[in-house]
């Protein structure tokens, strides 16, 4: 789950890092509250959490307060990338120096965290890491011994750092990895993390990434996401609340199918033979026919969606219960649009009695039904 | 032979008596799989399909000797127990649960590293070595034996091409799962080397997505140590937009870091045939292992 | 620092740990109050920090309100142990089938914390160990891996205990232990921790011992510390406001020296001579003037007090700063009792010549001087 | 000879730029002890008494190489300070800081176990090999090279029973500190193994107070390895009240143990001499060494 910035920087200056005196608005009046009690000047950012705001337009900067409010009109009334701005970030416009990067996340080869500080800033951390690799220091966490002061001192060293500035920097990071474990975040990081005129640090930008399956360990954003307050579409949600695996793509077939590899090469077949994928979703294993008319039901309220493809291979999975959530879908949402299913595994034969009987046609192979979604869609 | 399972594994099945762990215990004593005692917490001195249950691991082989271990609990408590099997000493681990935090995660490899256990999992439907060892929840009529090695980040996927090599009479030493969390206890490499030592297995098929720079290494890995035996790869996720989960956790694509095209490009590269459809691993495979 | 039975409840009640319902009461309303709330029979319990409550008559039982109200009225006039109790832990007396024993310390010689469990309990862990050390289990932690919830069921499991009381007992000793780490308790136990006739599980008497040197993370209990609201004598009070190590004993010698190896020497050599110390009181190392000067004041503050030693072996300790603190302690405080002085070390010459020169008489042997200090006290 | 220390000893020092670090620092150099390097950080690219600071242990490692460290930085940090130079390859440490929380102490003894490391302290004035090296803060003119080895618990009892050594013209071949605190990293037994194995070495002076039951543990290893020098004991605290804390935080007698009858019991019954008070030692100690 992605942290909005606001909230970010919220969890890093609990945990004692520097970062810019602001507040978050909604509308203009509060912009106006906020920035008074600002210095001046200001960056008004717009939170969304889509890549490439900045690009976007989605950072302004202003030097008085009646600036901030204008700019902060602007920007709650735009959309980046789809997405409206619904609230702004307004902060102190630091003075920089130097931008740096930090950041703590996991390294799968070695199956641990891993601390990745970087002289150059500013920009995505892997294109730092393929434009300056000699600036980057990575650092493998044990995590029965931890990230302590004295390794994050080592990095600041790395870094280039001495005397005042290293002992700062080191508790920056060394607080940035303990905000990381407690919130059990996937990614945290600052970037740019700026060192200032006076020889300070500040994380100019922060960025957390929740691990979703430690979601249950903080409930208050558990809340928050399924309350719909991130930038989730209807459908998104709806997955959710469903326990169900679901990514909104923008072609035009909608893609029901079982594990997510499978659904992942289904979409990829639907590629190959030139169709576009309405969307991912995966039932996950063992769907009852509830589950199965769920998904039905979220898929078709796409509106781009002229076609279906529900492609099971039974393992846990019954197809005789898919038959059936496929027809209780039919009967309560009413499918209207042409379906392609493809339907072998466990149960097997009582799922196409179960469907043939209903006048749906049943395919074997994977390919011969992608095929002919494809053209059906076209 | 095959890897890891075999004739002469003895397992445990902690989490025994929930739904999951009930229904597969079945299927797997049905396999033929040695299931010798169950663990539940609070569910001790009970049975499960004629398996005695026990409440810690310690208890369980005090009674049975065991040397792996299957888990079905809830994720937040499967760390847990997979650190109990570790600490009471099996060596071999298969974590079927989904949705394991990472930081759990991460605290079970570091400690399995530590007494040099093999984990497979979490997020895994398990191995099978066929009609020898069955640990895991896969549907079996699609396997039979012989010398295909299969290892998979994804478990339905391995079934579409597990099924597809039978039907083209290309048996299985063993089939792997290496679990879809982006923190799993083997990746293709470990499981690369153990195929290699396997005189069973004649060819390996790697099933990989999208997410991490594994199967770039594992190419890496295959060109620097002239890997001796034919590999043939699917990576789905060709279609997969950046920065969405495609179902599991590890399958994600960060920036320009994990794209299907990275790893495709990085095997080719290595010689190995990567397919474009999962029912082309099968013809790819013939064309090997007959070359 | 030790906790009162009611602080230690409630935070194992924080944890999740079984407590018996109550409240704390200073007055007999309160007592009321507390007892109207909750389901008799009651127990009401003196909260003194001195051993041996019960034998001192400080526990008592009641069937009703008014009977809570009447034992809560002679508790609160009582003194135990010379200690006057503030305060009464009024709660719902449990039903005890067994009495157990759960703790978690530390284990000197394998440098570790160490899980300690009893299928007997109620009476000092220590009895217990000797009375029936087959019952007793001891579980060293390591710090690296911790004491997991399967640790915690292996023991209950050793205790005797299966299926749902296994579980719920392991439950418990990982909250006991999780609480006892979060507050750097170098003792954490419950005593008994008791087993209902429902099969459940009590804490019903609870003993927590923070770590001294770890009090700067518990500020809250520092400050309750500190003002006194334990059952410090003022001169130990005193003491811990002057960074100065100091017991109180039932003699009448006066000791103060540095370093508290020599300083415990120095009471065994009294006794050995057949005198009675009336404390322990280290000045530690490089003791200033100032701080000697506040030693003496806190050691003739009490009225037992007849004859002082002062004993100082100087190493860090400047033998000429302990003679200008006893000479500014004469002058401010007016020290009319008897001293005898030993001082050697670092600036011995220098501190000799001082109090000399003040007509103060400076010994070279320490055993000379606490025989010449007991010759004077009796 | 004498143990841990020698001429050879290479040490840097923690915490070299505050009051005590400093002081020390420069009665250690003016003893001869080869102080190559310190470390504070923020500090780095100073100097004291000559001797270069450096923010890192790494980077004064880099610079000067060392095999032992000495420790005075403030007890919230001094944990810290030990880890950092274990990680980094340090394996002499002597804590002199007092007032470390045990749950820093426990982690500091756990890893220094792992890779083979020798703490003395914490809370210890640290330790003295004659004329050769000295890693602490004890006054230098009472000791004088010699034969008897002190392990003690107490800073000043060890000075009161040194000098009185001296004195009697019993010179030490190495005095060691373990330390007041509860958990310590070394205790004596270790210290009696290192004695043993010194050939300097004729007897072995052991200084213990009430706390704990390392004494009796020690009574106990004397007898069952036929301990071949000479011991003599004395045991600070026969006067102490239960429950009470005396100055050391490991000084308490938690109800009946840990009291200063038990050690000097267990002791006698291992044939060790044990002083009735602290001048006792020299001549109990004449009487073993010339029996």
């Amino acid at each position: 789950m992605k942290l909005f910035e606001y909230e970010a920087k919220n969890i890093l200056a609990k945990y004692g890092v520097p970062t810019p005196q602001g507040g978050l608005a909604t509308d203009v009046s509060q912009a106006h509250e906020i920035a008074v009690k600002l210095k001046p000047p200001f960056a008004i950012k717009a939170q969304v959490l889509v890549a490439g705001r900045g690009k976007a337009g989605g950072v302004l900067f202003a030097d008085s307060v009646p600036e901030v409010e204008k700019a902060a009109e602007k920007l709650l009334s735009m959309r980046i990338k789809g997405i409206p701005v619904r609230s702004v970030w307004i902060e102190e416009k630091i003075q920089i120096k130097k931008e740096l990067y930090f950041g703590v996340t996991i390294d799968r080869l070695n199956r641990s965290y891993v601390a990745i500080a970087s002289a150059v800033g500013g920009i995505e951390i892997e294109e730092i890491v393929t434009k300056a690799p000699e600036k980057v220091t990575r650092f493998l966490i044990n995590p029965q011994r931890g990230f302590r002061s004295f390794h994050a001192r080592q990095i600041a060293r790395k870094m280039g750092y001495t005397r005042g500035q290293l002992s700062r920097l080191g508790k920056i990071f060394e607080s940035l990895y303990s905000a990381g474990m407690d919130y059990d975040a996937e990614l945290i990081e600052m970037n740019p993390l700026a060192e200032t005129l006076e020889e300070k640090f500040v994380a100019a930008d922060a960025r957390i990434i929740i691990d979703d399956n430690a979601l249950f360990r903080h409930q208050e954003y558990k809340r928050r996401l399924l309350e719909g307050e991130g930038e989730l579409a209807p459908q998104e949600l709806e997955a959710i609340k469903n326990d169900l695996a679901y990514v909104r793509l923008d072609g035009n077939i909608g893609v029901i199918g079982n594990g997510a590899g499978l659904v992942m090469a289904t979409l990829d077949t639907i590629q190959y033979y030139g169709g576009k994928p309405a969307n991912f979703l995966d039932v996950g294993g063992g769907a009852t026919s509830e589950k199965i008319a769920a998904s039905l039901k979220i898929v078709l309220s796409d509106p781009n969606v002229n076609a279906l493809f529900i492609n099971i291979l039974g393992g846990i999975t019954r197809c005789d219960e898919v038959a059936v959530g496929i027809l209780k879908a039919r009967e309560k949402v009413g499918v209207t649009k042409p379906m392609v299913i493809r339907l072998v595994g466990t149960n097997e034969e009582e799922g196409k009695r179960i469907l043939t009987k209903a006048g749906i046609h049943v395919l074997e192979s994977m390919e011969e039904a992608a095929q002919k979604v494809v053209e059906i869609s076209v | 032979m095959g890897i890891i399972v075999d004739k002469n594994t003895r397992a445990i099945v902690q989490g025994i008596t929930g739904t999951q762990g009930r229904f597969h215990t079945k299927l797997m004593l049905e396999y033929g799989t040695k299931i010798v005692s169950g663990v539940t917490p609070g569910k001790g001195e009970t049975q499960i399909h004629n398996i005695p249950v026990y409440d810690t691991v310690e208890a369980a082989l005090e009674k049975h000797s065991a040397n792996a271990s299957i888990i079905f609990v809830p994720a937040p408590f499967a760390a847990d127990a997979a650190l109990e099997a570790l600490e009471n000493g099996i060596k071999i681990i298969v974590i079927i649960t989904e949705h394991i935090p990472i930081k759990d995660a991460v605290n079970v490899m570091t400690y399995a590293r530590q007494v040099n256990a093999t984990i497979t999992g979490p997020n895994t439907p398990g191995i099978i070595t066929p009609e020898k060892c069955k640990l895991g929840i896969m549907p079996v009529h699609i396997f039979k034996p012989g010398g295909v090695g299969i290892v998979s980040r994804s478990g339905t996927l391995t079934y579409e091409v597990a099924a597809s090599l039978t039907r083209n009479d290309l048996g299985q030493s063993t089939c792997l799962g290496l679990g879809g969390d982006p923190i799993t206890g083997l990746n293709f490499v470990d499981a690369l080397k153990m195929f290699e030592k396997d005189p069973q297995t004649k060819a390996v098929v790697l099933i990989g997505e999208i997410g991490g720079n594994l199967e770039e290494l594992t190419a890496e890995y295959i060109v620097k140590e002239e890997y001796p035996k034919p590999v043939v790869a699917f990576i789905a996720g060709r279609s997969a937009p950046p920065g969405k989960r495609m179902g599991h956790a590890g399958a994600i694509v960060m920036g320009k870091a994990g794209t299907a095209e990275s790893k495709i490009e990085a095997l080719r590269k290595a010689n190995v045939k990567v397919a474009e459809k999962p029912s082309d691993v099968a013809k790819l495979l013939l064309n090997r292992v007959s070359a």
